[in-house]
């Protein structure tokens, strides 16, 4: 009843706006980077899911095999895969480094922090 | 010269597209292996120059033979990745290439100022990766692979602005990362959405098929979704909040850089997807993208400029002006008319060399004075005249001043504005420039007009290697509001070209 | 059956999307990003993305949750529920690009509908022909390789550009700050660098 | 973490088998799910459990930040000295179908170094941004 | 050299002058004398090589380069440029003169910034007087106000400063918002900006765009001082008086109403506007200007704040001029851009020399001076004549011409109020003269310098009076010569 329908689609925007919502809403860094994960994952379920085939296989050649899934969306989300864990690490290294600047992580703090300094 | 060598030198030069991303990607990465501060620079400039050189030749077969088209990996597009190159992405390739050359021949000094020597090499690296995604974005006939340049000149320039001297430069970097990683994410959506009812990842294939599918809903938020994300990279008015603080904070080079190309090459991006893929029929007339981006662009106008009359530091306040700036570049795109679209990439053009030229004269600023201030400005028309001078030649382009750069964009979109119908939009834009007037001449009257304070230590002329470099952007002001024809000439084709109009 | 399986990772990633918003504890929240992944992966095994689903799971619960954990370890491992406030804005833009994702959906091919534009077109050539051409039983390396070979060196470059990235930004911590040192002592400096 | 023997002696059985398992990831990408980024990142997992169980400076010694540093560079260098070798063969950029005799043949070198490429990047990068981070607590300030 | 060789060269000549100023800027004397030379040299390639060939009826055409496409970077001399050439040219040899004398005088900074500014200054108005089309003449303009800026902040001081905010502001606001404007929407509706005879719209615009479009060229172009536009005018006057006299005779107003009258004959055409009325409301304006700088002239006690209101009246004149749309009106109005700036020039000379010599600036104190400096108030009674129009000055033929452009138009109204503008400006100006010459000198002292100032007084340097003498008669002679002029503008009405 599910195959054929368009909920996957709605399951991951669920999740992906879950995500963006995480970025945009929480004040700790850590969390922000997580919230961003979320959301790349969710677009990475996206392409994956629309990639399906209903009855079809991984796309590898094999005797008895004649209907695939869509091996393309794969590659691409291989790719994004790599973006989202190195863009994670700048992330989390431009985290680190703020914390050794200002001593915490909360967005919030930081912004209070910085208009002393102008002031 | 043996037969072999010779055809081997015009077998080689056929692959040119492809060597102009893979060498400067190679040379990084040989960047990061010699360690050395100069060395690295050295290899740079080589490859920054070659690359600019190689954006030459192109243009020209461009102009010759028309789009170029190369299949990287011999695998025919739709299947294998294409490069291809036409009028509109050749004059922003060149663009890319000829301000990352000027501004790497500018740069020794001030990072010797601004970054830690141990990392220059690393810092050659990432610029030239920068550039690299960058040219990568502009000549690419495929639509995730841009996504792929996209990711690689902005993980770059995240790192290269965290490098600014204070610790407001990683936040600032960080705040720039979330966004553009928002931004990236979008683009990848769209472009799924498009290749989910196309089937296809090649520009030029989408749009055959694109034309076939027409409207219907999932194409309405696919364009949506494209737009969010190159707005974000490319700071339209309510997405631009990560900009100001990125220019302010990064490394006056970074900034020189970033501020001539990334946005530029974001807003080519749009160009190409709204014209290329959707087409402007779909975009303008069913869409009614112009709607949407119109009032976002004269909102950019005003308020980037408005709130640059208020900055106390100088880079921050040309960084408000880039936001209004880009406010003018997509007011061209919402024209919706070939005026209006000559106007938006002529100023991509324009914009580029005048803004590099000021943030290079920030760089030359920071190096003698150690800030940007408003106040470090005092009597520098008398200590750094030539600096000052061409600050002052930039600023009238900014301005709009006829016989400077400037004039000419604004030219174009004040014609296409009229030709539209759109009166007060006309007079928007010209009454926006005065306010480029006021914040340009802040800094002249202190600049000129003003006595630095009594123990004001001494400063002498930026060093050589800064000046000529800022003259040659100062005097490309001049050059091409007078000599109009490759830059106004190109992007008039161009533009004629993305609307379907023949000569 | 596949239904049960995809109803089942799919209410389960959504718990835990809910609960890493609301949990205060950035070890806790690490932990479940981990899980999220892995669930992710599985998901993907089910969507036929094996390879994505290796993938995932070797980066996103692997890798990612490494790195968050380090980073955790040098700052601070719980969120400070200081300035724990609603974001009503945030949750009404959410709603409002979600609502406008879902309104797409009714235009997109349903989901594994094998006459979708997607499965056609470039995709058929590669089912058919990569064996002839590339002679690569798994379609996705050849692919990977050699139809999108300058996609995937792009890849290799971004990782080549996180971690040159990552270098400047975290290389060399005390002679770093020791340069930095010297900027402080000149009056012009604001002496922001801490 | 000295103490931990059991621990100690069961990585130094097991470093061995990730690494062989990367190995064999690597390699057999073109048959089964795979391929040079998942054997990078295992071989690289490899590394960092390494610096986990034996300390980041035992590590270090083994897997010295400057030879990592050049497999980063030269992994992208592999990639890419492919592409440009193609052209040199007479091909288009990454075109393996030049690098042999035969297309098939090419097409199978190429991807297998191009995915030996990615791997050995992939596999430096994630060791080297462990080690930045691991090393980052100690020499804080 | 061709005729069209020196009108490429009259452009650049002052530049070149501006290389030997910043070569010589240690060594003052061959500094002035390279300026003096320069501006000797200006006006002999106008007036013996440009000038014959233009009264030959020749209208030498150099074309430099097309910017874009339609829109060209070319000069071409016709009667009315050539006029106002003439008067730029020659009045920078006696300003020259006269900065040298105030300027040491005065012991100012920064003199070479000055020199090179006016140089530039110059360029500027020999470009605009000799602009082949809007475009052209719109470049040149804004670089007259680029140039001159400097020129006003001159002292640096935060009055000077405010008044360099003032005199940028409008001036570039009305050029930028209206004036380019106007430019644009030219060129979209008759496909180009050259100037030609009989004008370019005729046919391409109807009624209510052409009085909008009007109104951009007349108030855009700020340096008219139109009212509300006129601002910037007395906010100047905080530069030093060669800087006023500049502004207010040679240059910057000379190239707003040249601009104006050029844009009525050469763009819009006199058929056109007579045909349509669509000048009427412009008429208007300008007469209100007259009348009202007038009266605000009289309530000034600053004597340069008096002279820059009357600038600003008798600008209007030659608005009025051309707004009448008559050929009567044009003529009278191109030979009040002569005349006025002769006379007017004259004006500031003294007012610069009253400073130096006796440091005074406001009429009230003003009393007895002229018996001490005879020369200056003398040359002041022969501008002041001149400006209100009495023969045997040369003010009095152009006015001449405008009343007959009034009855040609059928507007007595407009008689009128140049009549009334006429007595207003004997109101202003006469006392100036009737104080110096016939008011005793105010020896009680109810200033500061009481008892001391006496033996201080006395004519200021030769070279500070020399030129407005020289001016002086000036006015006497263009009565005889006004036939030349007359002649040379015939050309205009009757190409």
């Amino acid at each position: 009843m599910f195959e054929g329908g368009l909920y996957p689609y709605w399951i991951v925007i669920f999740l992906m706006m879950t995500g963006l919502y995480v970025v945009i809403s929480r004040d700790n860094l850590v969390k922000k980077v997580i919230g961003l994960n979320i959301f790349q994952v969710s677009v990475i379920m996206f392409y994956v899911a629309m990639g399906k085939v209903r009855g079809g296989t991984a796309p590898i050649e094999a005797e008895g095999f004649t209907i695939y899934s869509n091996p393309l969306p794969h590659v691409l989300m291989l790719t994004a895969i790599v973006v989202g864990v190195a863009t994670t690490a700048l992330a989390l290294s431009l985290v680190v480094r703020i914390n050794e600047a200002y001593a915490t992580i909360e967005e919030d703090e930081i912004r209070e922090l910085e208009r002393e300094e102008e002031a | 010269m043996t037969g072999g060598e010779a055809d081997l030198i015009t077998r080689v030069s056929d692959d040119l597209p492809a060597l102009q991303i893979a060498v400067p990607l190679l040379s990084a990465a040989i960047c990061l292996l010699v360690r050395r501060a100069r060395a690295a620079w050295a290899v740079a400039m080589v490859v920054a120059w070659g690359s600019f050189a190689s954006a030459c030749v192109l243009l020209s077969r461009v102009l010759q033979s028309g789009t170029i088209s190369y299949a990287e990996g011999g695998w025919r597009p739709p299947w294998g990745i294409e490069l291809r190159i036409d009028l509109l992405n050749a004059l922003v390739l060149l663009v890319v290439t000829g301000i990352c050359a000027i501004v790497l021949t500018a740069s020794p000094r001030s990072l010797d100022q601004e970054v830690w020597r141990e990392h220059h090499h690393k810092f050659y690296a990432l610029y030239l990766l920068c550039m690299t995604g960058l040219a990568g974005m502009t000549i690419t006939g495929d639509a995730f692979n841009i996504f792929v340049f996209l990711e690689i000149s902005s993980l770059s320039s995240y790192a290269l602005i965290a490098q600014g001297t204070t610790r407001r430069a990683l936040t600032s970097s960080l705040q720039y990362l979330v966004m553009g990683t928002i931004g990236g994410t979008f683009l990848l959506l769209g472009i799924g959405m498009i290749y989910m009812v196309t089937g296809t990842l090649n520009i030029a294939d989408m749009a055959v098929q694109l034309a076939a599918v027409g409207p219907n809903r999932t194409v309405l938020v696919a364009l949506a979704c494209i737009g969010i994300g190159t707005g974000i990279k490319l700071a339209v008015f309510p997405l631009h909040i990560w900009l100001p603080n990125a220019y302010t904070y990064a490394p006056a080079i970074v900034t020189a850089f970033l501020a001539a190309t990334a946005t530029k090459v974001a807003y080519y991006v749009l160009v190409r997807f709204v014209f290329s893929v959707f087409g402007a029929p779909l975009a303008f007339g069913e869409l009614r993208l112009d709607a949407v981006l119109m009032p976002l662009a004269i909102a950019a106008m005003f308020a980037g400029s408005f709130v640059a009359i208020f900055q106390d530091d100088i880079k921050r306040m040309l960084a408000y002006s880039s936001v209004a700036q880009i406010g003018y570049m997509v007011l061209g795109l919402s024209l919706a008319s070939v005026s209006g679209l000559t106007g938006g990439l002529v100023h991509l053009f324009n914009h580029a060399i005048m803004k590099s030229g000021l943030f290079l004269v920030m760089a030359a600023v920071v190096l003698r004075m150690g800030s940007t201030r408003l106040d470090a400005f005092a009597g520098l028309g008398r200590r750094m005249p030539f600096t000052m001078a061409a600050f002052v030649v930039a600023g009238l382009s900014l301005i709009g001043v006829p016989l400077t750069v400037g004039f000419v964009s604004k030219w174009y979109l004040v014609v296409g504005a009229i030709e539209g119908g759109l009166w007060p939009v006309a007079v928007l834009i010209l009454l926006s420039s005065l306010l480029a007037l006021i914040y340009i001449w802040r800094v002249v009257e202190v600049a000129y007009f003003r006595q630095p304070p009594e123990d004001a230590p001494e400063v002498s002329e930026a060093p050589a290697s800064l000046l000529v470099p800022i003259w040659v952007l100062a005097g490309a002001t001049v050059f091409f509001g007078v000599f109009t024809s490759l830059s106004v000439g190109l992007a008039s084709a161009a533009a004629r070209m993305l609307f379907g109009v023949e000569l | 059956m596949i239904d049960v399986i995809h109803i089942v990772l799919f209410t389960f990633l959504a718990v835990i999307a809910i609960a890493i918003i609301r949990l205060r504890d950035l070890f806790a929240a690490v932990m479940l990003m981990g899980i999220f992944s892995l669930l992710s992966a599985s998901l993907f095994t089910v969507m036929d993305a094996v390879d994505v689903a290796f993938t995932e799971a070797a980066v996103g619960a692997g890798v990612s949750t490494i790195l968050m954990l380090a980073t955790l370890s040098l700052t601070h491992s719980s969120e400070s529920t200081r300035y724990a406030r609603p974001r009503p804005m945030a949750l009404v833009a959410v709603v409002l690009t979600g609502a406008a994702l879902v309104y797409a959906t009714f235009d997109m091919p349903r989901y594994g509908d094998p006459a979708a534009p997607i499965h056609h077109h470039v995709a058929d050539h590669y089912i058919e022909d990569t064996d002839d051409e590339i002679g690569v039983p798994n379609m996705v390396t050849a692919i990977l390789a050699s139809y999108r070979g300058y996609d995937t060196w792009g890849e290799t470059a971004v990782i080549f550009t996180a971690c040159v990235g990552v270098m400047m930004l975290l290389g060399g911590a005390r002679t770093f700050y020791r340069w930095r040192h010297r900027e402080e002592d000149e009056p012009e400096e604001a002496g922001e660098a801490s | 973490m000295i103490r931990h023997v059991i621990l100690r002696a069961l990585s130094k059985l097991l470093i061995p088998l990730i690494m062989l398992f990367a190995l064999y990831v690597q390699f057999h990408g073109d048959y089964g799910p795979g391929g040079g980024f998942q054997a990078g990142v295992i071989f690289g997992a490899a590394i960092i459990l390494y610096a986990l169980m034996f300390g980041l400076e035992a590590a270090k010694r083994v897997f010295p930040p400057r030879v990592l540093e050049f497999f980063v560079a030269f992994g992208l260098l592999l990639y890419g000295g492919v592409g440009i070798e193609a052209i040199l063969l007479g091909g288009n950029f990454l075109d393996y179908g030049h690098l042999a005799h035969e297309p098939v043949h090419g097409q199978h070198l190429g991807i297998l170094l191009v995915e030996l490429g990615v791997g050995i990047t992939v596999a430096a990068v994630m060791a080297s941004i462990f080690f930045l981070f691991a090393g980052r607590g100690r020499s804080d300030v | 050299m061709t005729v069209e060789t020196a009108v490429g060269l009259a452009v650049l000549w002052p530049l070149a002058g501006i290389g030997l100023i910043a070569l010589f800027r240690r060594w003052p004397n061959v500094r002035e004398t390279a300026t003096l030379l320069t501006a000797g040299s200006l006006f002999a390639i106008v007036a013996k090589v440009i000038l014959p060939a233009v009264m030959a009826g020749g209208r030498p055409r150099l074309d430099i380069i097309e910017v874009l496409p339609g829109l060209q970077l070319a000069f071409e001399v016709e009667p009315l440029g050539m006029l106002f050439a003439l008067v730029a040219s020659g009045l920078w040899i006696v300003t020259t003169l006269y900065s040298i004398g105030y300027m040491r005088g005065h012991h100012e900074e920064n003199q070479t910034r000055f020199y090179i500014c006016f140089a530039l200054a110059i360029s500027g108005a020999v470009g605009v007087a000799f602009a082949a089309n809007v475009f052209t003449l719109f470049v040149f303009y804004e670089a007259i106000t680029l140039s001159t800026y400097p020129l006003v902040t001159h002292h640096g001081t935060e009055a000077a400063k405010r008044a360099g905010r003032v005199y940028l502001g409008i001036l570039m606001g009305t050029s930028v918002g209206f004036l380019l404007f106007a430019l644009v929407w030219t060129y979209l509706a008759a496909g180009t900006t050259e100037f030609r005879p009989g004008g370019i719209l005729a046919g391409q615009i109807d009624g209510w765009q052409l009085i909008v479009l009007l109104g951009l060229y007349a108030f855009g172009t700020g340096k008219a001082a139109l009212m509300p536009f006129h601002r910037w005018l007395p906010a100047a006057m905080v530069a030093p008086t060669p800087v006023s006299a500049l502004l207010h005779a040679v240059a910057v107003v000379k190239a707003g109403v040249f601009t104006v009258l050029k844009v009525l004959v050469y763009v819009f055409g006199i058929d056109l506007l007579a045909s349509t009325d669509a000048s009427r409301w412009l008429t208007w304006v300008a007469a209100f200007t007259i009348i009202a700088a007038s009266i605000v002239a009289l309530t000034k006690d600053n004597l340069k704040a008096r002279l820059a209101y009357s600038t600003i009246s008798q600008l209007s004149y030659i608005v009025l001029g051309g707004a009448l749309a008559t050929s009567a009106g044009v003529l009278g109005g191109g030979m009040h851009i002569a005349m006025h700036a002769v006379g007017k020039i004259t004006l500031f000379f003294c007012a610069g020399a009253i400073l130096v010599g006796a440091h005074k600036t406001e009429i009230s104190e003003m009393d007895g001076l002229g018996r001490r400096m005879p020369f200056t108030f003398g040359a002041f009674l022969l501008g002041s004549l001149s400006v209100i129009g009495l023969p045997p000055m040369g003010g009095s033929w152009s006015k001449w011409y405008l009343m007959l452009g009034t009855v040609e138009a059928g507007q007595l109204t407009m008689m009128l109020v140049l009549m009334a503008s006429s007595l207003l400006s004997i109101a202003y100006l006469m006392p100036v003269v009737v104080r110096g010459f016939f008011r005793p000198p105010t020896a009680d002292g109810h200033d500061d310098q009481d008892g001391e100032d006496s033996p201080k007084i006395r004519e200021a340097p030769l070279l500070c009076v020399m030129p407005p003498v020289l001016t002086g008669i000036g006015c006497v002679v263009l009565f005889f010569y006004a036939d030349d002029i007359y002649r040379l503008l015939m050309g205009i009405v009757t190409p």
